[in-house]
């Protein structure tokens, strides 16, 4: 039973995967954008070097959190037209598969997205790189965390006309705590500050573990509102 | 601000909020217990003592039944 | 109003009707799209739904598919409730609605790869199923977005296919299908309904549609307002009159 | 309490019932000598001075705020777990969700305010991101989403189900917030005296605080009753512009 959910998921997984490859979106549009919003943090805080070392586990976070919204919002705008939410429901996939194929997709696209932004911001703001491993750690699992959330919510707002503002509002406060744990993870990576960093990556995965399991709960009943 | 504006402050602002909010309720079922000219049933005192008491569906749809050959 | 074989059917037997409405009401928001329609349809038939736009037929198809929630009345498909487990019936049906049901970004090869394999079609059946509706293999590694709006239906129905469905709901099939494609859909409905499936839809193509459908129900208003059983063209055993 | 509800009674135009007239009544009186304790009996504190005044408002509103969280939650998922089996599939456990989702919404905005208020005379500034007032605000910013989903037109039935989910979710989101905001404060808060706002509260002062918890929560009973029937009134006269609907949609059908 529970290999038939991941070979599911798997194709749910790859159908997203395929989309992107064909489209583009996330390399050509959210990925610059996610630098971007790199590049405009050196000017908000008027490059002030150390300001923005400092800084820079959160901005890299804040970066993955605002592309990674216009991930999942994509994502899920891929199923909207042409009677393709009843196509799904119909399909014959269970819900949990469903689930764990989406959240998979965008967590794919979400590690590809980090890997520029952490190039980024070690260019950028000149950061070192104290513990790859816990860098690698923190960033796995917090992204794995977010692409869950963002698979529920994402499943919540889809029925809904204005997703485009309810999504982040529903979405943010949500990954809050994976933003606040991956930043001061990382400022352990980094090398910025001297607190252990393991012990916030303990809470990320926590988290992660707690949404896994509601989206495999929710994520039919989500489905079926929409 | 010395501390007795700012408490004298919140006080208000409570107190004015809560008055409001509960003007809003009154004022918006009373608008609305006007124009279906039912008042909610007393029978509906508090909600944990109100059980599954929902108005009962008017008797099946109304209007003609659908039509039979 | 009731659609059956008058007699007992040798190859049905007297089976419970795939679908059985009585008095169901639903909302599409706060609108009554079907508005207390009472209707019976027994295994094996292909049924025509006739009607004006907003008359309720696409709302009937989605919920005979378990896709809407049904507010008052009820409703069995297939044998099931459509109040309680509406979900259940799903994997049995086969829905054409108005959209393509396409992932425009994927080719035709990649659709019926996710849609057919979700229900077990391995790739022989999904490649029967294309050649069913005659998509030309040269089609089938093109993204659906570059297809006209005839393959593109094609494709469609060639996933209906490859589900292998004992229900059909199709809304407009013929819409948008060349005569060519026309010729081999009606062919595949008269094919399913003999080999036991139950065939609804509705059509403006009253010439085309008539051809096909053993029975027409005509729909107004949310609710069913006369149903007539016709001679059917097709091969296939006669149909006695309407018992009610 | 007779099941049959009589659709026709006028006797109450507004959704008032002689238990919830009593109520507000004595709501009413206690919130006044609420006021009257708290601004001019009770004494200053030794170490907060006049600030403790505003703790007579703050705590009772993160109380109630709570405590309405829990409700929503609870009705939220009694509506999903036991709501299509009851015999008005869940509409009352939808209601108390809904209206104690306001309610909870309304006194998170108070601790805000009054919490804001008591930094500014106790650190000299609004915000000083105390783990609290930070959990509040997330939870209150997260709790508007909630409420922007019971907003959205939509099937009453599909609005109920994704607004329970969404409260659920939000309920599971409390704690995790909770914890890693006093977590993370904490780890800053080592060096500065932590000024924990209850425990110095004595005597007269901690009668003080105990009257007004009492007093907001009849408010807050008084304004979720009323709210509750509001959302009821509002779902009959839906149903009755459901009735005019299916009438003129069936004279469609006639003379189509």
């Amino acid at each position: 039973m529970m290999t038939e959910l991941f070979v599911d998921a798997a194709r749910v997984a790859r159908k997203d995967l395929l989309i992107e490859w064909r489209t583009r979106v996330t390399i050509n549009q959210v990925i610059p954008l996610g630098l971007l919003i790199e590049v405009v943090f050196a000017f908000a805080f008027d490059a002030n070097r150390s300001l923005l070392e400092q800084g820079a586990p959160g901005l890299f976070w804040v970066g993955v959190l605002f592309a990674g919204t216009l991930v999942v919002q994509r994502s899920f705008t891929v199923e909207g037209p042409d009677g393709i939410t009843d196509a799904l429901r119909l399909s014959g996939f269970r819900p949990g598969a469903m689930f764990l194929g989406k959240a998979a997709a965008i967590f794919v696209e979400l590690v590809v997205l980090e890997v520029a932004l952490l190039v980024g911001v070690v260019v950028l703001f000149d950061v070192g790189l104290s513990d790859p491993l816990l860098l690698v750690a923190t960033t796995v699992i917090g992204t794995a965390g977010f692409a869950l959330t963002g698979a529920i919510y994402g499943a919540l707002s889809l029925g809904v006309r204005v997703r485009e503002t309810l999504l982040p509002l529903l979405l943010i406060p949500v990954v809050a705590p994976i933003l606040l744990g991956g930043s001061r993870a990382l400022e352990a990576a980094f090398g910025i500050s001297t607190q252990p960093g393991w012990n916030w990556v303990g809470l990320l995965t926590v988290i992660t573990g707690v949404y896994a399991a509601i989206g495999l709960v929710a994520f039919g009943p989500l489905m079926e509102e929409s | 601000m010395d501390s007795w504006g700012t408490i004298l402050l919140g006080y208000g602002i409570t107190f004015g909020a809560i008055a409001a909010y509960a003007y809003s309720i009154l004022s918006r079922s009373r608008a609305i217990g006007h124009e279906l000219g039912i008042g909610v049933p007393a029978s509906s005192a508090l909600p944990h003592l109100s059980g599954p008491e929902d108005p009962e569906d008017p008797e099946g749809s109304p209007g003609v039944r659908s039509n039979e050959r | 109003m009731r659609v059956a074989a008058a007699g007992v059917d040798r190859l049905r037997g007297f089976m419970a009707p795939v679908i059985d409405f009585e008095d169901t009401v639903v909302l599409l928001g706060r609108f009554p799209a079907l508005a207390g329609l009472t209707m019976s349809v027994d295994p094996g038939h292909i049924v025509l739904l006739r009607g004006s736009n907003g008359a309720g037929k696409t709302t009937f198809l989605r919920t005979c598919a378990g896709l809407l929630p049904v507010s008052q009345g009820r409703a069995r498909v297939l044998g099931f409730d459509m109040t309680v487990s509406r979900r259940e019936v799903r994997p049995h049906i086969g829905l054409l609605g108005h959209g393509s049901q396409l992932y425009d970004d994927l080719t035709v090869a990649d659709n019926l790869a996710f849609w057919g394999g979700a229900v077990g079609a391995d790739s022989a059946d999904q490649r029967a199923a294309l050649e069913a509706m005659e998509v030309s293999p040269r089609l089938w590694n093109i993204s659906v977005q570059k297809l006209s709006a005839g393959q593109r239906r094609r494709v469609a129905i060639a996933v209906l296919v490859a589900r292998r469905p004992r229900l059909w709901l199709l809304d407009e099939p013929h819409a948008g299908l060349d005569r060519r494609g026309r010729d081999l859909l009606d062919g595949l409905l008269g094919a399913a309904a003999a080999a036991g499936a139950t065939v609804v839809f509705a059509s403006h193509e009253l010439d085309r549609a008539e051809v096909v459908a053993d029975t027409v129900v005509d729909i107004g208003g949310g609710r069913t307002l006369a149903a007539t059983s016709l001679p059917r063209g097709t091969a296939g055993e006669g149909t006695g009159p309407d018992d009610d | 309490m007779s099941g049959a509800t009589d659709r026709g009674d006028s006797r109450h135009l507004m959704t008032s019932s002689v238990a919830t007239r009593i109520l507000g009544w004595v709501g009413l009186a206690a919130m006044a000598v609420m006021a009257l304790l708290g601004l001019v009996v009770s004494p200053r504190d030794r170490i907060q001075g006049e600030a403790v005044r505003l703790l007579y408002i703050h705590v009772p509103t993160i109380w109630v705020a709570y405590g309405s969280f829990v409700l929503t939650a609870v009705a939220s998922a009694l509506y999903l777990w036991r709501g299509s089996s009851r015999e008005d599939r869940g509409r009352h456990y939808d209601r108390i969700a809904g209206a104690a989702g306001e309610v909870a919404v309304l006194f998170l905005a108070l601790t805000l305010v009054t919490g804001m208020l008591w930094g500014r005379i106790t650190w000299g500034v609004f915000w000083q991101w105390d783990a609290r007032l930070t959990t509040t605000a997330l939870m209150f910013v997260s709790y508007l989403g909630y409420l922007a989903i019971r907003n959205m037109p939509a099937d009453i039935e599909a609005r109920s189900k994704r607004a329970a989910i969404a409260a659920l979710l939000a309920a599971v989101n409390i704690p995790i917030v909770h914890f890693s905001v006093e977590w993370w404060r904490t780890l800053h808060q080592k060096a500065s005296i932590r000024s924990d706002r209850n425990s110095e509260i004595t005597g007269d002062m901690f009668a003080t605080l105990m009257f007004s918890l009492l007093a907001f929560t009849l408010v807050a009973a008084w304004l979720m009753i009323h709210r509750y029937r509001l959302v009821r009134l509002e779902e009959i006269r839906e149903e009755e512009g459901l009735a005019l609907a299916v009438s003129a949609r069936r004279a469609e059908g006639v003379n189509a």
